[in-house]
C-alpha cells in the first residue's frame, strides 16, 4: 500500500534538495509512495491561529486529497495535519489517516532492512524541533531525552553529539526578528562548542532559524539519510565545507 | 470574556496556581523578561482582562503546556489571544499577513520563486504548486473563513 | 359520593420522614392517599406496584431522597430506571404515565410533597377511575 | 391461626378529637385476626412495652406517631408492624371523618403485613471473636496494637517488612521539634515486642479475608527468611562471613548489608534474614551459626487468623519521581528525595550523618522542591501531601545545624505550616537561620560542568526568572498509593478513592470506619497525615475496636440472603448492588454480611427470586397493598 509523500511547502520552494533527498531514501529502502502536489499549505497553528475554522477546513481538504498513510518531512506540518485530522475525525466520526515524520518511518525502515552502512564519523548536533517531541501527549519520544533521530542517525553511520542547549527552542516561529535570531545564535553556538560538524534537523523552520546564524552547516536528517544510502553529496546539498570535513575524518 | 476564550479552544485559566513553571521554561523569557505567560494567564484568570503583552512573541514550542503541573495549557490561550486581538482589529504581524497573502496566491505559504523552479529542474524533480482548480477551491475556503 | 382516588404511596426511610414532616407542620392532603414505609427505594419490587393497579390503585407514587444526598451509593438511581421503564410498559396497557411517579423528597421537604400530592392527585381526577384489574387477570 | 395484637395510641389524648378511636376498636375487636384491642395514651414512655403486658403477644400491630420514636422504646423486634396514624393521618387530614376512615385503612394494612411477618430482622446474639487483627507495623498500626493490647485483647500485627517500624523508623529527626525519630518509636516498638498480648508476624501479607465483622477467617502468608527466628539470638557472627552485599530497603538503597542482614539496630523483632533474591547459597553462614538457625530450604507458610476486627494501617507510598522526567531523578546522581536525604543526614545513614553529594564532596548550597507529585492534575495526586512543608523545613534546619556555613533553599508553591508548633519551631526558626524562600515551582534542572546543578526558576513575586547554583536538590514527594494498596483493598472487599487512597465510611461522622463493618483504617492509608495524625488515628480505631469487644453479642441489620437452591449464578445482582456486597461463590452467589446496608436494591433484580431481605419480600407488602385498597 503506498504511502502518501507531503514534503511541506518550505522544503519544496526554498530546500528542494532536502525534497530530493527525502525521495531518494525513501526509494532506496523499498518504500513506494506517490508525493501529492495537490495538497495546499497544512496552515501551521503559529500563523493560521488567527482563524481555527480556516485551518480546520483546508487541512479537511488535505485530508480528503490524502486519503490513506501520510508521510511528512517538516514536524510542523506533521503536527498541524495529526491535530487537524484528530479533530475533523472526532467532529464527524470517520477514523482519521496516520501521519508519520520522516525521522520515525526512516526508524521502522532501517530496523527492518538493516543495511550494512559505512561509518562516516561525521560528528552531528541534533535540533530536536519541539513540534515531534511535545505535546508529550503524542507519545513518539520522550521530550526530556529523545532517541529517534540520534538512533536512526547511528544506524546511517553518523555520531550524534550531545550538547548543553539540545533541549532549547530553536526561536523558529517568533515574529520579532532580533529574540528569534538571538535564540538561534545561542542554540548554534552551543551545539558548535560541543564540537559538532553540522546541526541535522528535521523541521523546515528550525533550518530557516538556524542556518544564517550558526557557522556549521545545518542540515535535514533526510539529506545525511540519503549520502548514506549512496546519493552523491553535492546532489545531496552538502556544502563544500562539510566535504572537506568529511576527507579529514 | 474567558468563555468566549475557551469555545475557541483555550485552556482554562481558572486552574492556574501561579506557580511560575511555565515562565521559568519559556524560552521568549530568557531573552526578554517582559514575556511572561504566567502573567498572561494570571491576568486572564484574576482579573478577566485581556493581558496587555504582545500574544505574537510566543515562540508556540508548547515547553509551557509541557511544563504545567495544573494542565492550564497556556500555549493554546496565546494562540486564541492571538485569533482574538485580529478579529476585533488589532493587527497581526507583517511576515504572518504575508504568509497568508502566498498562501491565497499559490496555495502554499512559501510560493515557489524564479530560482527554486531553477533549482528544482537541476535536480529533476516536477513543477511545485496546485492545479488551477485546486487553487480556486483554496481561495474559496479562505475567504469563507474571513480572510478577505 | 363523588369518586375520589386511591393513592399508594412507598417511601424510604429516609423521604418518610420528609412526608412525616408535612403533617407535623400542618399540611394538609386529600386522605385517601396510603403510605407504607420501606428501608430503600429501592426494595420496591415492580411487580408490587403493578399489583397495586391491579388492585385498584389509581395512582401510585414512589419517594425517595435525592441520589447526592444518600452517602456515597445510590440505590435512587436504580430505582429511578426501573420506574421509568415501568411507566412505559403499563402505558403499553392503557395505564397513563401520570399514573406513576417518582418524587425527590429529602427529609425537610414537608411542603414539597402536599403540594406535589395535591397536584398529582387533581391531575388524576381528571383522568378518571382506571379499572385495569379485569384486563391484567384475562392476560393472566 | 395467627392472631394479632393492635395497640393504638391517644398520644396523651390530643389524637382523640382528630380519630374516632371507639370506631377504630369496635372495627378491629370484631375481626377474626384481631386477638385484642388496646388503647392507651403514651406508648413513648419508658416501659410501655411491659406495663401494657405486651411481652408475649407475638406479632402486634402498633399505631401511632412516627416510628423512630417508637423504634427506640419498643426495641424493634421484628413482629412489630409500625403504622404512622399521627404525622399522616390525623395531623394530615381535613376532618374527623376522613382521618378515621384512613387510619382503618392503614391499620388493615399493618395486620396483613404482620400476620406474614417471619423471623425476627437481622441476626441476633452473633459471637465476637475478642482478637484483633492490625495489617501494617508502622506508627498507626503499632499505636493501634498497643492501645488495644493494653484493654487486655490479643493483637496480631501482620507486617510485610523484616521489622515493625515503618516510614517512621527510617527518618533521622521528627518535626517541629527535631527529637530524635527512632528513640521516639524505639520504645514503642520494643514495647510491642514484649507485650503479651501482641504477636507480630513479619515478612507476611494478607492474602485472603473471608467471614463478617466479629468472626473474619483471614489467611496470611509468611515469606520465607530462611532463619528460624526462634532460634536466632541476633548475634550476628552469619554476617562476618558472608560474601554478598545488597541494597537495604530500610536505607533506601543508599548503605549496603550483607545478603543476610537486620534491617536496622531497634529492629524488632530483632532477628536476622536472607535476601534470596542477592543470596549465592554459598552457605557460610549456616556454618558459623552456633544455633543452627539457618535453614537455606525454607519455604513460605500459611497461617489462618480468626478475628473480630480488623485494622488496616499500611501506610501509603510515596511519588515515584521519574514520572516528573524534568527533574532527571535518577540520571543527575546529586537529585535526590527527601527520604533518601533523611538517610543521609542520620547518623546511622550510609555518610554517617554528614550531608556529602555522591561523589563525596560536602553538599554546601542545598535546593527543596516542594510540591513533587502533590497538587497537580499530573501523575500525581491532586492533594496537598500535609507533610513536606514541614518536612523539608526540618531538614533545612538540619542541614544548618551540621554545618553554619550551608546555604539552604526552599522552592516552595504554598508554604502550608499549620500544624501545633509548626510556624514558630519550623518557619520562623528557619528564616532567623537565614534560609531561603522563594515562591516557585522550578522547571527545570540542568547539570552543569562539575557535577553541581543549575534550577531554572521564576520567582512568582518578584516575577524574575532566576538560575540557581546548588549542590545537591532535595525532592519533597508526595503521597502516592501503589497497585499494593488496591490489591489490599480488593481483598478486604474496601472500596479505594481515586487516587488509590481507602475509602473510609464517611469522611466527617465515620472517619475511621470502611463500607464493610468490623474493618477500620488508620494512618497514612487512608489519606496524606503526619506522624501526629496517624498515631491520633491508631489510638481512635483501637478505642472502635474495643468498644466493638465489650459488647456482649452483636446485632447487625437486616441483611439479605441468597437461597442456595433457587440460585442460578446469573450473577445480575452483582451488578444490582451498589455496596458490592455480592460476591460469587462458586456457581452461586453469597452475601457478604458485615457488608450488605439492607437497602433491598437485588430483591427485585433477581429472576428466580431467590433473595430475601427480612419482611420486605412481595408476599408480606401486597396484601398489606391490597388491603389498604378495600373500601
Amino acid at each position: 500500500m503506498s504511502l502518501a509523500l507531503y514534503p511541506g511547502c518550505v522544503i519544496r520552494t526554498v530546500h528542494p534538495e532536502v525534497e530530493k533527498a527525502v525521495k531518494e531514501t525513501l526509494s532506496r529502502l523499498g518504500v513506494s509512495f506517490q508525493e501529492k502536489t495537490e495538497a495546499s499549505c497544512c496552515a501551521p497553528s503559529w500563523f493560521f491561529s488567527l482563524s481555527r475554522e480556516a485551518w480546520l477546513r483546508l487541512n479537511e481538504r488535505n485530508m480528503r486529497i490524502f486519503k490513506s498513510t501520510v508521510v511528512t518531512a517538516c514536524d510542523d506540518c506533521f503536527a498541524s495535519l495529526s491535530d487537524a485530522f484528530r479533530v475533523l475525525a472526532s467532529r464527524n466520526g470517520v477514523k482519521p489517516p496516520e501521519v508519520k515524520p520522516f525521522q520515525a518511518l526512516l526508524l521502522e525502515r532501517l530496523r527492518e532492512v538493516k543495511p550494512r552502512l559505512g561509518f562516516t564519523g561525521l560528528r552531528c548536533a541534533v535540533q530536536h524541533s519541539c513540534r515531534f517531541l511535545r505535546p508529550s501527549g503524542r507519545g513518539l519520544d520522550n521530550p526530556e531525552d529523545p532517541k529517534i533521530v540520534k538512533s536512526v542517525l547511528e544506524m546511517l553511520g553518523f555520531l550524534p553529539v550531545s550538547y548543553e542547549r539540545e533541549l532549547d527552542c530553536c526561536g523558529g516561529f517568533l515574529s520579532d526578528e532580533n529574540i528569534g535570531r538571538e535564540m538561534a545564535r545561542v542554540k548554534a553556538g552551543s551545539a558548535e562548542k560541543a564540537g559538532a560538524d553540522c546541526i541535522v534537523a528535521t523541521c523546515s523552520h528550525c533550518m530557516l532559524r538556524l542556518s544564517p546564524v550558526s557557522n556549521i552547516p545545518v542540515l535535514h536528517l533526510a539529506q545525511l539519510s540519503a549520502f548514506s544510502l549512496g546519493l552523491d553529496p553535492v546532489q545531496a546539498g552538502f556544502p563544500e565545507a562539510l566535504l572537506r570535513r568529511m576527507v579529514k575524518r | 470574556m474567558i468563555e468566549k476564550l475557551r469555545e475557541k479552544g483555550a485552556g482554562n485559566p481558572f486552574k492556574c496556581v501561579q506557580c511560575g513553571s511555565c515562565t521559568s521554561a519559556c524560552p521568549v523569557n530568557l531573552i526578554q523578561e517582559g514575556f511572561n505567560p504566567r502573567r498572561i494567564v494570571g491576568s486572564l484568570a484574576r482579573f478577566n482582562r485581556i493581558p496587555d503583552q504582545d500574544p505574537w512573541l510566543c515562540s508556540t514550542c508548547s515547553l509551557c503546556s509541557e511544563r504545567c503541573p495544573q494542565g492550564v495549557d497556556p500555549l493554546s490561550i496565546i494562540l486564541v489571544l492571538r485569533a482574538v486581538l485580529y478579529e476585533n482589529g488589532g493587527t497581526a504581524p507583517a511576515g504572518v499577513l504575508k504568509m497568508v497573502e502566498q498562501v491565497k496566491e499559490t496555495g502554499l505559504a512559501f510560493s515557489p520563486t524564479l530560482e527554486s523552479r531553477e533549482r528544482r529542474r537541476l535536480l529533476g524533480l516536477p513543477e511545485a504548486g496546485l492545479s488551477t482548480e485546486g487553487l480556486r477551491e483554496v481561495r474559496r475556503i479562505l475567504s469563507e473563513a474571513g480572510f478577505k | 359520593m363523588a369518586w375520589k382516588p386511591r393513592v399508594i404511596v412507598f417511601t424510604c426511610w429516609c423521604s418518610s420522614s420528609g412526608v412525616d414532616q408535612a403533617g407535623f407542620e400542618g399540611f394538609t392532603y386529600p386522605p385517601n392517599v396510603s403510605t407504607i414505609r420501606v428501608p430503600c427505594s429501592a426494595i420496591i419490587n415492580p411487580s408490587l406496584i403493578v399489583k397495586a393497579f391491579e388492585k385498584g390503585a389509581d395512582a401510585v407514587l414512589v419517594t425517595a431522597c435525592r441520589p447526592s444526598e444518600l452517602r456515597s451509593v445510590a440505590p435512587s438511581r436504580i430505582t429511578e430506571a426501573r420506574v421509568s421503564l415501568l411507566r412505559r410498559l403499563l402505558k403499553t396497557i392503557g395505564v397513563e404515565e401520570d399514573r406513576l411517579r417518582i418524587l425527590w423528597i429529602s427529609s425537610n421537604e414537608g411542603g414539597l410533597f402536599s403540594r406535589e400530592v395535591s397536584r398529582i392527585l387533581g391531575e388524576v381526577e381528571r383522568l378518571g377511575p382506571l379499572n385495569i384489574g379485569g384486563r391484567m387477570v384475562e392476560q393472566g | 391461626m395467627r392472631r394479632v395484637t393492635v395497640v393504638l395510641c391517644t398520644c396523651c389524648s390530643t389524637l382523640l378529637e382528630k380519630i374516632d378511636f371507639d370506631r377504630l376498636r369496635s372495627v378491629f375487636s370484631s375481626s377474626p385476626l384481631v386477638r385484642r384491642v388496646l388503647i392507651t395514651d403514651s406508648l413513648c414512655e419508658k416501659n410501655a412495652c411491659e406495663n401494657l403486658g405486651l411481652k408475649d403477644d407475638g406479632r402486634i400491630v402498633v399505631a401511632a406517631c412516627s416510628s423512630r420514636l417508637l423504634e427506640a422504646a419498643f426495641g424493634k423486634p421484628s413482629l412489630v408492624e409500625f403504622v404512622n396514624i399521627r404525622e399522616q393521618c390525623a395531623w394530615a387530614c381535613g376532618s374527623r371523618e376522613e382521618a378515621t376512615l384512613k387510619a382503618i385503612r392503614l391499620v388493615k394494612g399493618g395486620v396483613q403485613k404482620a400476620l406474614r411477618v417471619s423471623q425476627p430482622p437481622g441476626v441476633e446474639g452473633l459471637k465476637i471473636t475478642r482478637e484483633a487483627l492490625v495489617i501494617g507495623g508502622g506508627i498507626a498500626g503499632v499505636r493501634c496494637a498497643l492501645d488495644i493490647a493494653d484493654a487486655g485483647y490479643r493483637v496480631y500485627i501482620v507486617e510485610k517488612e523484616p521489622s515493625i517500624g515503618g516510614v517512621m523508623a527510617q527518618l533521622d529527626k521528627t518535626f517541629p521539634t527535631l527529637d530524635c525519630s527512632i528513640c521516639v518509636e524505639g520504645p514503642l516498638l520494643s514495647e510491642a515486642g514484649r507485650n503479651k498480648n501482641i504477636t507480630i508476624i513479619p515478612n507476611a501479607e494478607v492474602v485472603e479475608v473471608k467471614g463478617r465483622v466479629g468472626d473474619f477467617k483471614v489467611r496470611v502468608r509468611v515469606n520465607p527468611t530462611y532463619v528460624d527466628p526462634d532460634k536466632c539470638n541476633g548475634c550476628g557472627e552469619c554476617v562476618n562471613v558472608c560474601p554478598v552485599y545488597q541494597p537495604n530497603k530500610y536505607d533506601a538503597d543508599l548503605k549496603p548489608v550483607k545478603a543476610i542482614y537486620c534491617p536496622f539496630a531497634q529492629a524488632v523483632p530483632l532477628k536476622y534474614v536472607i535476601n534470596m533474591d542477592h543470596c549465592v547459597e554459598c552457605g557460610l553462614c549456616m556454618k558459623a551459626c552456633t544455633r543452627a538457625a539457618i535453614n537455606l530450604g525454607d519455604e513460605p507458610k500459611n497461617v489462618e487468623l480468626n478475628v473480630g476486627a480488623i485494622v488496616v494501617a499500611v501506610g501509603s507510598d510515596l511519588f515515584d519521581p521519574r514520572l516528573k522526567p524534568e527533574y532527571h531523578y535518577g540520571e543527575y546522581e546529586n537529585v535526590i528525595t527527601n527520604m533518601e536525604f533523611e538517610r543521609i543526614i542520620c547518623a546511622s545513614g550510609p555518610t554517617g550523618g554528614v550531608l556529602l553529594r555522591r561523589d563525596g564532596k560536602p553538599a554546601k548550597r542545598v535546593a527543596f522542591i516542594q510540591c513533587v507529585g502533590s497538587r497537580e492534575s499530573g501523575p500525581g495526586i491532586e492533594e496537598c501531601s500535609y507533610y513536606c512543608c514541614a518536612a523539608s523545613m526540618k531538614e533545612a534546619r538540619l542541614i544548618l545545624e551540621h554545618d553554619r556555613e550551608a546555604r539552604v533553599f526552599i522552592f516552595y508553591n504554598e508554604l502550608r505550616a499549620f500544624g501545633k508548633g509548626w510556624e514558630d519551631l519550623l518557619y520562623r526558626r528557619c528564616l532567623e537561620e537565614g534560609v531561603v524562600f522563594i515562591r516557585s515551582r522550578p522547571s527545570e534542572i540542568r547539570r552543569i560542568g562539575n557535577g553541581s546543578l543549575q534550577i531554572v526558576y521564576e520567582d512568582t513575586l518578584t516575577g524574575r526568572r532566576g538560575e540557581l547554583e546548588v549542590d545537591m536538590v532535595v525532592l519533597a514527594l508526595g503521597f502516592k498509593p501503589s497497585w499494593r494498596m488496591v490489591e489490599l483493598a480488593r481483598r478486604l472487599g474496601v472500596t479505594v478513592d481515586k487516587h488509590g487512597f481507602i475509602q473510609e465510611a464517611h469522611a466527617k461522622m465515620k472517619p475511621l470506619e470502611t463500607r464493610v463493618r468490623g474493618v477500620f483504617v488508620a494512618g497514612t492509608c487512608h489519606g496524606p497525615r503526619d506522624i501526629v495524625e496517624s498515631a491520633v488515628e491508631g489510638s481512635g480505631a483501637a478505642a472502635l475496636v474495643t468498644s466493638l469487644f465489650r459488647r456482649s453479642s452483636l446485632r447487625l441489620p437486616e441483611a439479605a440472603e441468597v437461597s442456595a437452591e433457587k440460585c442460578t449464578g446469573c450473577g445480575r445482582c452483582l451488578s444490582s448492588c451498589e455496596y458490592r456486597a455480592i460476591v460469587r461463590e462458586g456457581d452461586k452467589v453469597r452475601v457478604l454480611e458485615s457488608v450488605c446496608n439492607g437497602c433491598g436494591a437485588c430483591l427485585a433484580t433477581c429472576p428466580q427470586e431467590a433473595i430475601t431481605l427480612g419482611n420486605w419480600g412481595l408476599e408480606q407488602l401486597a396484601p398489606q397493598v391490597s388491603a389498604m385498597l378495600e373500601d
